[in-house]
């Protein structure tokens, strides 16, 4: 009932699906566009679940009080705002003028309807706090991308030599200055990137692939139960 | 000392807060047709908090930490209300109540009868996903955690069936094409191609014989990396030999594409730099003093 | 001499950091760019077929590409733009991008701003002011890739019948005097466009190859982010593509060829500054390895207290 | 190689005659049978007398429900108007394109359906067309100013949906063959065979990395990338996790396991627990061990970067897979000297691991891992069944190969994906 149940209800859905695959009939197709509907609404559930054991663990950290309790502060409060303005339309009226000096100050009106259109709070705190910051941590990668090859592009084998000449190669095909050397240098910088490179990776996805395909027969089939939680079991 | 941040860092949170409320984070430039309205406060959060980023490169610090508690705190959030606007309310919520609306009218209009307004109702059935969900929600009682493994059964299990057909084509069967055929052309040619060789020959040249060579290679590519691949067999002998083949094209490939993707990284870098110095210290910070 | 070059080999990376952040800021703080990019043959193909194109020619331009990537892939646009208004080639531009739109809009009211003048050329040729409507018309963003290609191939009115601002597209053959947007007059569907050229930092150029291309035989021309760039250097071989503008590099290179500098070329210095930092440091780092660890096996050999 | 003969050559063979029954199906799936349809020549009453510059008419024009689909879409084939050449350029082309129109069983008038340019000869008509209804369908070459040549009909066209995608039959044999693979394989092993599987490098470091937190008294992180629990790599990834577990249960040394999606949080919160029964320590575990941060990519990584800097993992891994995010927390995790184990089979991001991580699991050896670590036959079995899988499409490839050098591309077509 806790294991079996669940185990068999994966085999019922996944041979389900593989069916549909290749059954172009019209009732298929619309058993396979409401399931996937389905799945995002499961998942959505998961979300409240993972949501609330964040909340549960700055709160600990607060109620604890331990040394970095008020930058948990500023979780929960950015979760709690970003909620608020999301679930509730915080609709902004202008703001009124006495005397031709306008108040800057703005009466909201709050009604529950989707806070996703352009300008509401809830929008703006997407466009001003969470855009920057992440396009931000991504341009990290500029950094690390640079302190990487220092450290680790040593020929220390065979291996790792064809690994550095072959990223030098490129990098300075790619640029300007890579031309001012050689013309030789980008078309070699070229060909390295269409051709090896696509052999590797169609390599790499053949293997990828039959693995992944045997995992999920497994998985359809009850061999492998690790989701369930504990090892094969 | 410490203190002093804190309330740094509290001001700096309820003026944005703030901020988002009222109309006077605007202000415009230009005149009619083309005036434009700056939100300078959102700006100049955008760029603080940018600022306080980049400080991560320097070594943690509150500046950091705040930043960092801030966005995960508001895209936890952001992502639930998003899935819950865009998937759960039409697909579950207004489902299911057009779906019992439905069954109502078809009752006072008397044509009530349970083959079309059970089972032929997309809205009824909407209520299974819903079933789902709860059972998920089950997990925070100790005693029927268990029951959430029927929902997490269910996703599995459609995911892998989704996904073996597609795995097989993507991976398996265009792969195999892929290293027969040159497939990007509307009339596939061979990858190992007799034209290209026969082209080398009539006239030789530099170019021709890298384009002759360049197809042989990649195949000899794939299938050394498949054997590098190969379990059943430890990498000695003619598979060692092979496999090591195998490990240099990964090797190259590798090297390539790292050194293909510096430059989108520093483009990266070059974005914000521009955010921080044109849109914000040109565009908020100079003519808010009159600059 | 040894414990320097060890110092060096575990130098703090925030040196190295501190490289890049100068590397970068510098060159855009002082708005200075190199002077040549060399441009690359892939370029070129795109640029000489818009150069020998005829005033009054029309060719579609598809931007579509979202805010993470408008570092690398906005040159292009603007680039391509202004070699289009300085040639007096008309564009239709559009975008298939969900996020594309307000992309779209700011591009090219910037460069209708830069053109509301007459002006010279760079290569001296006078040339009249540009306008909405008679130049340029953004039609907007529509959902639906696939259906939206080849939906244009028999008229772009059955997908957009108003441009992006909800201005009325005229009939085909219509009187120009009678709207807003007369170059619309001349446009069907891909048998009036020249080529089209999509910029795209998703797998959106494989869509225009199969459905565009190869259904319609419409020329396509490629901008696309330096990480994809190997990917579709096959469709440039085999001709389905006319020209491919790789990344930031690609821009500098198309902004050399209408010796018009801009952004990509203000983006050269420093990609070039830190590419050869990083290739620098890792030959010294090889070096000062190799050195290092000759002189540890030579005590060995001596000593033979490290192992 | 030990494989026992039997089983190659059995499945070789079962491959072989699926292909010999495969390929003439195959075929019939590329070109539709042609229709019953009778194909009469009329003249419309609608155009009037040729004009001359009227092109000349397509010619074998034929309309059928198109096939593999769910109904609803006809297909139309012709064959090019004599004068239309499309080695010409499009201003010297006498036929301009091709009309199709279409009058259904309440139609009373032609209605055009689409205009198709000169050199194509086909066209799906899925312009809301009704399944089991019969249509007409007519075409004519255009000339200068449209002027139209003579129609070519075919009367009552009916389109109905199939129940089988032929097309995808190719898919369909592969699944069943790897499947019996699979399936053969684990019986072998469940039967006690002695099956031997090469050791894989960045596997045998685990023990090792685990060894050295539990010595430093500091913390494990363990990653299991940025895809939701339908992505097999990352249910790979949960299965090593639970053996890390075991382990970290076993020398009580703290363990991490931030996490990017709530469902695989949910699962992983079972494994773990699972495993600290298994060892013995089921008062160590709690739920804080395995939480969840954020579903956006790099506040994520924001947050766990923060993590490493704070609570200084002596040992990360990265396992699953992962985007841009990769190399942001592989730099972070070598500053703070950690350990570094990544096993990832999303191909654009293995260099960065390859580059700043120990030790790297490459593609399909994270699927092998768990089999590896685990050492149950099931596991091993199944890893059997893919190097047989690896050998069959290695022996197709090189036929294929060798084919195509002489030109016959059958093989070749056998692997379309439709």
């Amino acid at each position: 009932m806790k294991r079996e149940v669940p185990v068999f209800i994966c085999m019922v859905m996944g041979l389900v699906m593989i069916v549909q695959f290749f059954v172009p009939h019209p009732v298929s197709q619309a058993i396979y566009q409401t399931i996937l509907k389905w799945l995002i609404i499961v998942v959505t559930f998961a979300m409240v679940l993972g949501i609330l054991s964040l909340a549960r663990l700055h709160l600990t950290k607060l109620r604890r009080g331990d040394k970095d309790w008020f930058y948990s502060l500023v979780a929960i409060s950015s979760l709690f705002v970003t909620l608020l303005t999301g679930f509730f339309n915080f609709k902004i009226t202008d703001s009124f003028i006495i005397e031709g000096w306008k108040v800057p100050f703005s009466f909201f009106t709050i009604s529950f309807a989707s806070g996703l259109a352009a300008g509401t709070p809830f929008m703006n705190l997407f466009e001003y706090i969470q855009v920057p910051m992440q396009a931000t941590m991504f341009s990290l990668l500029a950094f690390f991308i640079a302190s990487a090859s220092f450290r680790t592009f040593r020929a220390r084998t065979p291996e790792a030599t064809l690994l550095l000449v072959a990223a030098v190669i490129v990098m300075v095909g790619r640029v300007p200055v890579g031309h001012m050397i050689s013309s030789a240098i980008p078309a070699l910088s070229d060909w390295i990137l269409v051709n090896p490179n696509m052999a590797a990776k169609r390599g790499i996805l053949i293997g990828v692939g039959l693995g992944g395909i045997s995992m999920a027969l497994k998985i359809i089939l009850g061999i492998e139960r690790s989701w369930l939680g504990g090892g094969g079991e | 000392m410490k203190n002093k941040w804190l309330l740094l860092l509290i001001g700096i949170g309820m003026a944005i807060v703030v901020g988002f409320l009222s109309k006077f984070t605007f202000y415009s430039t230009g005149e009619g047709e083309n005036m434009v309205m700056h939100n300078w406060l959102g700006l100049t959060a955008a760029a603080i908090l940018t600022l306080g980023i980049f400080t991560f490169l320097y070594k943690d610090n509150p500046f950091y930490k705040f930043a960092e508690h801030l966005l995960v705190g508001s895209s936890a959030g952001y992502t639930l209300v998003i899935y819950f606007h865009n998937f759960v309310r039409p697909n579950l919520i207004d489902a299911v109540v057009n779906g019992f609306k439905k069954v109502g009218e078809m009752q006072s209009a008397g044509t009530y009868n349970f083959v079309d307004s059970i089972l032929k109702n997309g809205g009824i059935w909407a209520i299974v996903p819903g079933i789902m969900g709860f059972l998920i929600l089950f997990r925070l009682s100790r005693k029927l955690g268990w029951l959430s493994r029927y929902s997490i059964g269910f996703y599995m299990g459609t995911a892998m069936g989704i996904a073996i057909p597609v795995a097989f084509q993507a991976s398996i069967i265009e792969q195999v094409r892929g290293t027969i055929l040159q497939t990007a052309t509307t009339t596939p040619t061979p990858v190992f191609n007799l034209d290209f060789f026969a082209a080398l020959i009539a006239n030789p040249s530099w170019s021709a014989f890298v384009l002759a060579v360049s197809g042989p290679l990649v195949i000899i590519g794939i299938f050394c990396t498949l054997i590098y691949f190969f379990f059943s067999k430890e990498h000695t002998g003619v598979v060692g030999v092979f496999s090591k083949v195998g490990i240099w094209f990964l090797m190259l490939g590798f090297g390539a594409s790292f050194g293909a993707t510096v430059m989108a990284r520093i483009s990266l870098l070059i974005g914000r730099m521009d955010f921080l110095i044109n849109d914000w210290i040109k565009g908020v910070i100079l003519p808010l003093f009159g600059g | 001499m040894k414990e320097i070059l060890r110092g060096f080999l575990k130098i703090d990376r925030r040196w190295i950091f501190l490289f890049v952040l100068l590397g970068v800021l510098i060159p855009l703080a002082t708005g200075k760019g190199l002077h040549h990019s060399y441009p690359g043959n892939e370029v070129k193909l795109v640029y000489n077929f818009i150069e020998n194109l005829q005033p009054g020619d029309i060719v579609m331009l598809s931007m579509d590409y979202d805010p993470a990537t408008i570092p690398e892939l906005d040159p292009m646009s603007r680039a391509l733009l202004r070699h289009c208004f300085n040639k007096g080639v008309r564009v239709m531009a559009l975008t298939l991008h969900p996020a594309g739109a307000g992309i779209c809009i700011a591009v090219i009211d910037e460069l209708l701003a830069e053109y509301s003048q007459p002006g010279i050329n760079p290569d001296g040729s006078e040339r009249p002011a540009r306008q909405y409507g008679q130049d340029i018309v953004f039609m907007g963003y529509k959902p639906g890739t696939d259906a939206v290609m080849l939906g244009m191939g028999e008229d772009v009115r059955l997908l957009f019948p108003q441009d992006y601002a909800g201005t009325e597209i005229p009939p085909y053959h219509g009187d120009p005097k009678e709207t807003s947007l007369p170059m619309m007059c001349d446009v069907k569907n891909y048998n009036d466009v020249k080529c089209v050229i999509t910029i795209s930092g998703t797998r959106m150029p494989e869509y225009w190859v199969a459905y565009a291309y190869q259904r319609y035989h419409v020329k396509i021309a490629t901008g696309v982010t330096a990480v994809m760039f190997a990917d579709y250097y096959p469709y440039l071989q085999t001709g389905q593509m006319i020209g491919l503008i790789p990344g930031m590099k690609g821009a500098a290179d198309y902004e050399e060829l209408i010796n018009h500098p801009d952004r990509g070329m203000v983006g050269m210095l420093p990609q070039s500054i830190i590419h050869l930092l990083i290739v620098a440091f890792i030959i010294l780092g090889n070096i000062a390895f190799f050195i290092v660890r000759r002189e540890d096996k030579q005590e060995g050999k001596k000593g033979g207290k490290k192992k | 190689m030990r494989f026992r003969p039997p089983v190659l050559s059995w499945s070789l063979g079962v491959m072989i005659v699926f292909i010999l029954v495969l390929s003439p199906i195959l075929t019939t799936a590329q070109a539709p049978p042609p229709p019953e349809t009778t194909v009469v020549e009329t003249t419309p009453p609608t155009t009037p007398p040729e004009p001359p510059k009227a092109p000349e008419p397509p010619t074998k024009f034929t309309a059928v429900d198109n096939p593999n689909d769910d109904g609803m879409k006809a297909l139309l084939t012709w064959e090019l108007s004599p004068q239309d050449n499309p080695m010409l350029e499009k201003k010297e082309n006498p036929v301009k394109g091709y009309r199709i129109l279409r009058k259904g069983p309440e139609d009373t008038e032609w209605m055009t359906v689409t205009v198709q340019p000169a050199g194509i000869t086909s066209y799906v008509d899925s312009r809301d067309l009704l399944n089991s209804l019969p249509y007409s369908y007519r075409i004519v070459a255009l000339g200068e100013q449209e002027a139209e040549s003579t129609a070519l009909e075919v009367d009552s066209v009916i389109t109905k949906p199939q129940v089988f995608n032929t097309g995808r039959l190719n898919t369909l044999i592969c699944i069943l063959l790897f499947g019996a693979i699979v399936l053969s394989y684990i019986y072998r092993a469940r039967k006690g065979h002695e099956l031997f599987v090469r050791r894989i490098a960045g596997l045998d470091a685990v023990d090792e990395a685990i060894g050295r937190a539990t010595e430093m008294g500091r913390p494990i992180l363990y990653i299991s990338g940025l895809h939701s629990i339908e992505d097999i790599s990352t249910v790979a990834a949960v299965t090593i996790l639970g053996r890390v577990a075991r382990k970290t249960a076993e020398y009580e040394t703290p363990l991490l396991v931030p996490n990017y999606d709530a469902l695989v949080m949910l699962v992983e919160q079972e494994t773990v627990k699972q495993a600290y029964m298994e060892a013995g320590h089921p008062d160590a575990y709690s739920n804080d061990m395995v939480f969840y941060l954020t579903s956006s990519q790099f506040g994520y990584v924001a947050a766990v970067d923060g993590i490493m800097l704070r609570e200084k993992p002596a040992a990360n891994f990265y396992m699953g897979y992962y985007y841009a995010e990769a190399l942001i927390l592989a730099e972070t995790g070598a500053q703070t000297g950690a350990i570094q184990i990544a096993g990832t089979d999303s191909v654009t991001q293995l260099p960065f691991f390859i580059t700043s991580c120990d030790y790297t699991i490459i593609g399909e050896e994270l699927y092998a891992a768990s089999a590896y670590l685990s050492k149950e036959p099931l596991q091993i079995g199944s890893l059997k069944a893919q190097d047989v899988a690896k050998l069959i499409i290695g022996v197709f490839m090189l036929a294929g190969i060798i084919a195509s050098i002489f030109g016959w591309l059958g093989i070749a077509n056998l692997f379309i994906a439709k």
